[in-house]
């Protein structure tokens, strides 16, 4: 097998991970954790799968790039919004869905 | 079995671990500090698919910056529970 | 109960997505022999540079703008009341951070020219460059950022601007982001230049304005 | 040499990207003034693309010179321009809106500018792009800045409200971004012309995952039943002017993107199974008939608009059946400019009356009608539009979507067209009765702005004088129709 | 744009632009605004005679938007709408006369007389309508812009007749539409035409046909106040009187009238109709209708619940009509019908307005004191009953012989026992008011003034709508009466053109 289909296998896993992760975890701090691994196994399977011959390929690398600034920005966004949550109401859990 | 092909197996294996136990660690900091663990062990990997680019900014990013942030909120709310705790 | 049908659930589609990704074909495209090919009108030697910033350059005019976007949000949400005082750390952790950040620069520098050619670029090189800003924060040397004045708001901008710039004034000679092959490599190493030191600030930014909102709290 | 300069392509994602970045250099609560500046000239390139495209057919503009699959494609045809239109179309009258809505130096509205003029950047450049990894990144965008917006107010409510939304929103992209990987690895393009001819030829397995992950995860983004949940405290939850684009535009964003990916690259994998079409089509009758009910409960004026929102998205959904026709887009896209620039209308005007009354209940507006009349009656308009009553656009896609679900024979979809018509009349005339009531002399108005409330008028006109001429937009989506 | 094309828009317009402007004036401008009403009105009228002209000299008038690729707007004035625009024109400038006395003081009035425009404008649209598309729009609009003025009061009677209203005139809107664009579907197009325009369809599609027809009758039946769709006309009775005496006795019901002939004779085609077995159910409907309307009348006190009844029951009549025998009784009815009709709700409105009567019980002795509304009242009423030189005695004696001639001996049976019925409710009215003593009024707000017996804006329109009840009914032979124009509709539209 090569490491690029390994890798990319990883990633098969490390995406439904995290994605579990994102809807059965309450804690909000948990959960930006589980996005980040949801992300990480998707930019895995992009890197991976393209190189399953094993021969590096630029493309999807510099997506990949341009993917891990982007879910840094959108790491940082639901952190400064946690962080305002728990200020404002002391909790770390999303109130539960009902409106009105 | 080729050394590579071991060394890829230990990786993947250690990936998965990280990554599983950083979501089900009971503890908080723990998880983070398995995330961090985790992101490094990516940079690795990231190394054994020949994108040094991509292990380069999963170390000083991924890892780096998103751990910090982690811990630093980490370290912020439990100051504020604290804080509750002793008023 | 719900929480044991979304893992059984997550655990299905990881087979299915394995055993899918196992029975698969070679790609009908291949791109990397394009890439090669234009490597030298790309003005830079490095293929995922190439991609990075003149192939797929778009990508990250657009890239760099959502971490700006994610900066405006953040910069939305967070108090402007508080006033940022920097915690003090040790003195032994001060004097090192003090000879870790020039090394550090040396480094961002490094990373900044070597990307034309080999591994490292703007990406790299701002994000040790923020690092050694958060280092100086957190041993107490840089206070958290409040909402930012002019100059770092320009500071902040000042990559996107000059990235946003040079793709308009292509449009003159041809297309969005078009580089005329004589002045490419010229004006990705000035787009990289401006981007670093952007990139540096605005991944910063992300940790010292957040940073900020609890520091001072009781 | 200045032709180029004009190219409304580039322009239309340059322009905002410049303003919205204009706005943040100027510095906190700034910027309403090149906005403004710059959505016209926005809405004159639109109007010249459209010129264009109906001339000339598709443009396409190869970014960076390279042209697919190795660089990146801009392009417009019909179906993309439509939306670009309705996007200025909207954006303008809403920053007229939100310059006289945020009072000067609110805190709440600091960042509005900037994030506005990337919100509009990211749809634009989401409308024009045909590539699928930089549709991502302009989802992205997009998404962001709509939490932002939302999260900007600063209430708790709407932090928590706003996390939602995020969370929603990265999953929604997540799955999306899995599915590129996905297509890359099969055929080693993103651009979604390139990959057109090569699905068609040979889809594996894994392609038709990525599909459905592209799908779901934009269905999630569009609030289709049952991913609603997160829409009504978002879009309900923040600034008025924000609401109104929120609903007005960025769901369409994704909804589009679906359209987008039926009719284009997935194509030959939606015509696998008959039923498949009828999937979205479910889903959509049961998000008119559960989010009329809600919106028929609601006790919040805005939550009753947002829930509203949620039922009129699924009607988007109802073509799917019928897109074999040419009939099922133009029904679509139709109730895609009904619908925008009628909810557009109806949250400013919630915006006044909320300002007016100093509360968001439906109770509240009693007498309102009698202080505000061209806020009611700017209401009542985008009512008619939501009612799809004529003479309104709401009317014509009501129309179009019936004439083309009986011309295949899909009457159940006329069925539940005509029933959605009723309950939304159900729940929009509960506020204009309301506001008709009388109420006991004493009870007074906040003052405000008339901008405000011609803004919301002019909306409400736009979507009720769009049913008495369509034939330029249904022409428009001829433009690259491949069916 | 022809002159042609103009002048039909202007028609629309010369109601539709003082509509618009009047809703922005402030309250205050009471000059301005009676102004531009009266304008609006006599600029109309003017139109409509201008138009009546050509259309006498064979003139046609036609306009055409495309509104979608394959869907238009077509507007055309042919001589049976005209006979409809001719009557609303009128009746809108009297009405707004009496509006302009009732509400003299009254709160709102601005919206009110906005919207009271807008009603006018969607029913100059209606008559005008060149196809069902058209109709529609205008059906609808006429929906929408009559319930502010249910609700104008803004009193919890009044949301709920609204709501009433709303649940009915709505959902007969979906039946319609779906019936609409569901011939539209089959035909292409929907155009008004002589004879009809589905009959080209072939024999596949009789069972879509009768059903679209159902569709269609029941979506236009339900603004007729055909029985079981009627609920709404008495609870629509918490309107101010102008509203129910131009919408609810001309404007709303007549249009949907109206929509059955246009239905009946231009989309269908009375042959071929027949031939689907559709008019007869039709017929019964409108019998069952008309008894159903004048039994429950019997039985109400309050006066404005009596003559929505009423208007019930006499509208069914024109349903009959168009039915069973064909078109110059039941034009010619639309006229008669219209006028007494709203000379009834006038003179209601004054009894309310001056007296505070809203009652029948509290009615004796109101002719002594309102002299002259009790007279138009009772020619009204007794036109109403088909007596002699009145107007309902032309449309009466017509319907008689059509049902004669239609070898239809029931309808006829109908009709007789509708008259008497129409008595029984209306001869205590008038024996009340003319020959019981008085005892006290409810709530006297209009002192009399001399031979005033009310404010004259208030008494001119009932006493002129009654001398025109007369009018039609004795001059009936002439060339300008509404039987005479009736009669030329039929010769040109229906008769002569008819392969």
């Amino acid at each position: 097998m090569s490491t690029g289909l390994l890798f990319a296998l990883v990633g098969a896993a490390l995406f439904p991970m995290g994605v579990a992760g994102l809807l059965v975890q309450r804690h909000l701090l948990r959960r930006i954790l589980a996005f980040n691994l949801m992300g990480s196994g998707a930019f895995l399977i992009l890197v991976g799968l393209a190189q399953r011959q094993d021969v590096a390929d630029p493309v999807p690398q510099a997506m990949v790039l341009t993917g891990i600034v982007v879910a840094v920005a959108a790491t940082a966004l639901a952190l400064a919004l946690t962080r305002r949550l728990y200020a404002l109401t002391g909790r770390l859990e999303l109130p539960d869905v009902e409106h009105d | 079995m080729s050394a590579a092909l071991a060394f890829d197996l230990l990786l993947a294996a250690g990936l998965l671990w990280s990554a599983w136990q950083s979501l089900s660690s009971a503890r908080l900091d723990r998880a983070i500090l398995l995330f961090i663990t985790f992101g490094l062990l990516l940079t690795l990997a990231w190394a054994r698919l020949s994108a040094p680019d991509i292990g380069l900014a999963e170390a000083a990013i991924g890892a780096g910056l998103t751990g910090a942030l982690l811990l630093d909120a980490y370290r912020a709310l439990k100051q504020g529970s604290d804080a509750q705790v002793n008023r | 109960m719900k929480k044991i049908a979304i893992q059984l659930a997550a655990l299905v589609f990881a087979l299915v997505l394995g055993s899918a990704m196992l029975d698969l074909d070679p790609a009908p495209v291949d791109l990397r022999p394009a890439v090669a090919a234009h490597l030298e009108a790309s003005g830079v030697a490095h293929p995922v540079t190439a991609v990075l910033l003149n192939y797929r350059g778009y990508d990250t005019l657009l890239e760099v703008a959502v971490l700006l976007l994610a900066l405006f949000a953040i910069l939305a949400v967070i108090p402007d009341s508080q006033t940022g005082r920097p915690t003090p750390a040790a003195p032994v952790l001060q004097t090192l951070a003090r000879l870790a950040v020039p090394l550090m620069l040396v480094t961002a520098t490094f990373l900044l020219w070597a990307g034309a050619f080999r591994p490292g670029g703007a990406f790299q090189a701002g994000s040790v460059l923020a690092a050694a800003l958060v280092l100086l924060h957190l041993t107490g040397l840089l206070a958290g950022w409040p909402q930012p004045g002019a100059r770092l708001r320009w500071g902040l901008a000042a990559g996107f601007l000059v990235f946003l710039a040079v793709a308009a004034a292509l449009l003159l000679q041809g297309h969005l982001l078009q580089y005329p092959p004589a002045w490419a490599g010229l004006l990705i190493l000035c787009i990289e230049f401006a981007l670093t030191l952007s990139l540096g600030l605005l991944l910063a930014g992300l940790f010292l304005f957040l940073s900020r909102d609890t520091e001072g709290a009781p | 040499m200045t032709e180029a300069l004009l190219d409304p392509l580039p322009g239309l994602i340059l322009l905002p990207l410049a303003w919205g970045i204009a706005a943040f250099l100027l510095g906190p609560g700034r910027g309403a003034a090149p906005a403004i500046v710059t959505l016209s000239l926005q809405f004159l390139f639109c109007l010249q693309l459209t010129h264009q495209v109906l001339a000339d057919g598709p443009a396409t503009h190869p970014v960076g010179g390279w042209g697919a699959p190795l660089g990146i494609d801009l392009m417009a045809d019909g179906l993309a321009t439509a939306m670009l239109l309705l996007t200025q179309a909207v954006a303008l009258p809403l920053a007229v809106y939100a310059r006289a809505y945020f009072r000067p130096g609110a805190p709440e509205a600091r960042h509005f500018w900037p994030l506005f003029g990337l919100l509009l950047a990211g749809l634009n450049g989401l409308f024009l792009s045909a590539d699928l990894f930089n549709v991502y990144v302009t989802l992205e965008l997009v998404g962001l800045a709509a939490v932002g917006l939302v999260a900007m107010g600063g209430g708790a409510g709407q932090i928590a409200a706003a996390l939602r939304y995020l969370f929603a929103t990265l999953l929604g992209s997540g799955a999306y971004l899995l599915g590129v990987a996905l297509i890359y690895g099969s055929y080693g393009s993103v651009s979604i012309t390139t990959l057109e001819p090569l699905v068609a030829a040979h889809a594996p397995t894994l392609v038709g995952l990525a599909g459905g992950l592209m799908l779901l995860g934009l269905m999630l983004k569009t609030a289709l039943f049952p991913f609603h949940f997160w829409l009504p405290p978002a879009h309900g939850g923040a600034a008025a002017p924000v609401s109104a684009l929120l609903s007005a535009l960025v769901v369409k964003a994704s909804f589009y993107l679906i359209l987008r990916l039926w009719l284009g690259p997935l194509a030959p994998l939606s015509a696998l199974h008959p039923l498949l079409p009828w999937l979205p089509a479910l889903l959509g009758t049961a998000a008119i008939f559960w989010g009329s009910w809600k919106a028929i409960r609601a006790l919040r004026l805005k939550m009753m608009i947002a829930y509203s929102t949620v039922a009129q998205l699924g009607y988007l959904f109802l073509i799917f059946p019928l897109l074999g026709a040419l009939g099922g887009l133009q029904a679509g896209i139709m109730q895609a400019f009904a619908h925008g620039l009628a909810k557009a209308a109806m949250f400013a005007a919630a915006g006044v009356l909320i300002k007016a009354t100093g509360q968001d209940t439906i109770a509240g507006l009693a007498g309102a009608a009698q202080k505000l009349p061209l806020t009611l009656f700017a209401f009542g308009l985008a009512g008619v539009t939501l009612m799809g009553l004529p003479p309104s656009a709401g009317f014509l896609a009501k129309w179009q979507l019936i004439e083309a679900a009986l011309g295949q024979d899909c009457w159940l979809i006329a069925l539940v067209a005509l029933a959605g018509g009723l309950l939304a009349a159900v729940y929009v005339f509960r506020v204009l009765r309301q506001a008709f009531l009388l109420t006991a002399p004493e009870s007074s108005l906040q003052p405000v702005p008339r901008s405000l409330e011609w803004a919301a008028f002019a909306l409400a006109s736009a979507s009720v004088l769009l049913g008495l001429r369509g034939v330029e937009l249904m022409q428009l989506l001829h433009v690259g129709w491949a069916g | 744009m022809s002159t042609n094309e103009a002048l039909l828009l202007a028609v629309l317009a010369s109601s539709f632009l003082p509509g618009l402007v009047i809703f922005i004036l402030p309250e205050q401008q009471v000059a301005l605004r009676t102004t531009l009403n009266l304008l609006g009105a006599f600029s109309k009228l003017g139109l409509v005679i201008v138009l009546l002209a050509g259309v006498y000299q064979d003139q046609t008038y036609t306009f055409r938007h495309v509104v979608l690729p394959g869907l238009e707007l077509a507007l055309k004035a042919d001589a049976l709408g005209l006979l409809f625009i001719t009557l609303s024109a009128i009746l809108w400038l009297l009405t707004t006369l009496y509006a302009i006395g009732y509400l003299e003081g009254a709160p709102h009035r601005s919206r009110f007389f906005g919207f009271f425009s807008l009603c006018v404008t969607a029913t100059m649209g209606i008559a005008m309508a060149g196809n069902l598309f058209t109709f529609f729009i205008f059906y609808e609009l006429l929906t929408l812009s009559t319930f502010p003025l249910v609700v104008h009061r803004g009193t919890d009677k009044a949301m709920q007749g609204g709501t009433v209203y709303l649940r009915y005139t709505l959902f007969g809107g979906a039946l319609l539409l779906a019936g609409i664009v569901w011939l539209h579907h089959l035909l292409g197009h929907t155009e008004f035409a002589h004879a009809g325009i589905v009959a080209s369809l072939g024999a596949e599609h009789t069972g879509s046909l009768k059903l679209i027809f159902l569709l269609l009758i029941a979506g236009i039946g339900v603004k007729a106040a055909l029985v079981p769709l009627h609920g709404w006309l008495p609870q629509a009775m918490v309107a101010p009187a102008p509203v129910s005496a131009l919408l609810h006795a001309v404007a709303v019901v007549k249009a949907g009238a109206f929509g059955i002939a246009r239905v009946v004779y231009e989309v269908y085609g009375v042959e071929f109709a027949q031939s689907l077995n559709l008019l007869l159910p039709l017929a019964l409907v409108a019998a069952i209708t008309i008894l159903w309307g004048s039994l429950r009348a019997l039985f109400q006190d309050d006066l404005k619940k009596r003559l929505a009844f009423s208007t019930v029951s006499q509208v069914a009549y024109i349903a009959l009509g168009l039915a069973l025998f064909g078109p110059v009784a039941t034009v010619g009815g639309l006229v008669h019908q219209g006028i007494m009709k709203i000379t009834l709700f006038f003179c209601a409105g004054n009894y309310a307005e001056t007296l505070g009567i809203h009652k029948v019980s509290e009615m004796n002795g109101a002719g002594r004191r309102m002299p002259l509304t009790t007279l138009a009242f009772s020619i009204a009423a007794l036109g109403m009953m088909g007596a002699p030189f009145t107007a309902g005695a032309i449309s009466k004696a017509w319907l008689m012989d059509g049902a004669e001639a239609a070898g239809s001996p029931w309808a006829v049976w109908v009709l007789w026992t509708s008259s008497l019925l129409n008595a029984a409710y209306f001869l205590p009215i008038l024996w009340r008011a003319w020959f019981k003593e008085a005892k006290t009024w409810p709530h006297e707000h209009i002192p009399a003034r001399g031979w005033r017996e009310t404010g004259w804006l208030l008494l001119l329109p009932p006493l002129l709508t009654a001398v025109a009840t007369l009018a039609a009914g004795i001059f009936a032979d002439s060339s300008i009466s509404p039987l005479a124009w009736a009669q030329l509709i039929t010769e040109r539209e229906y008769l002569t053109r008819q392969p």
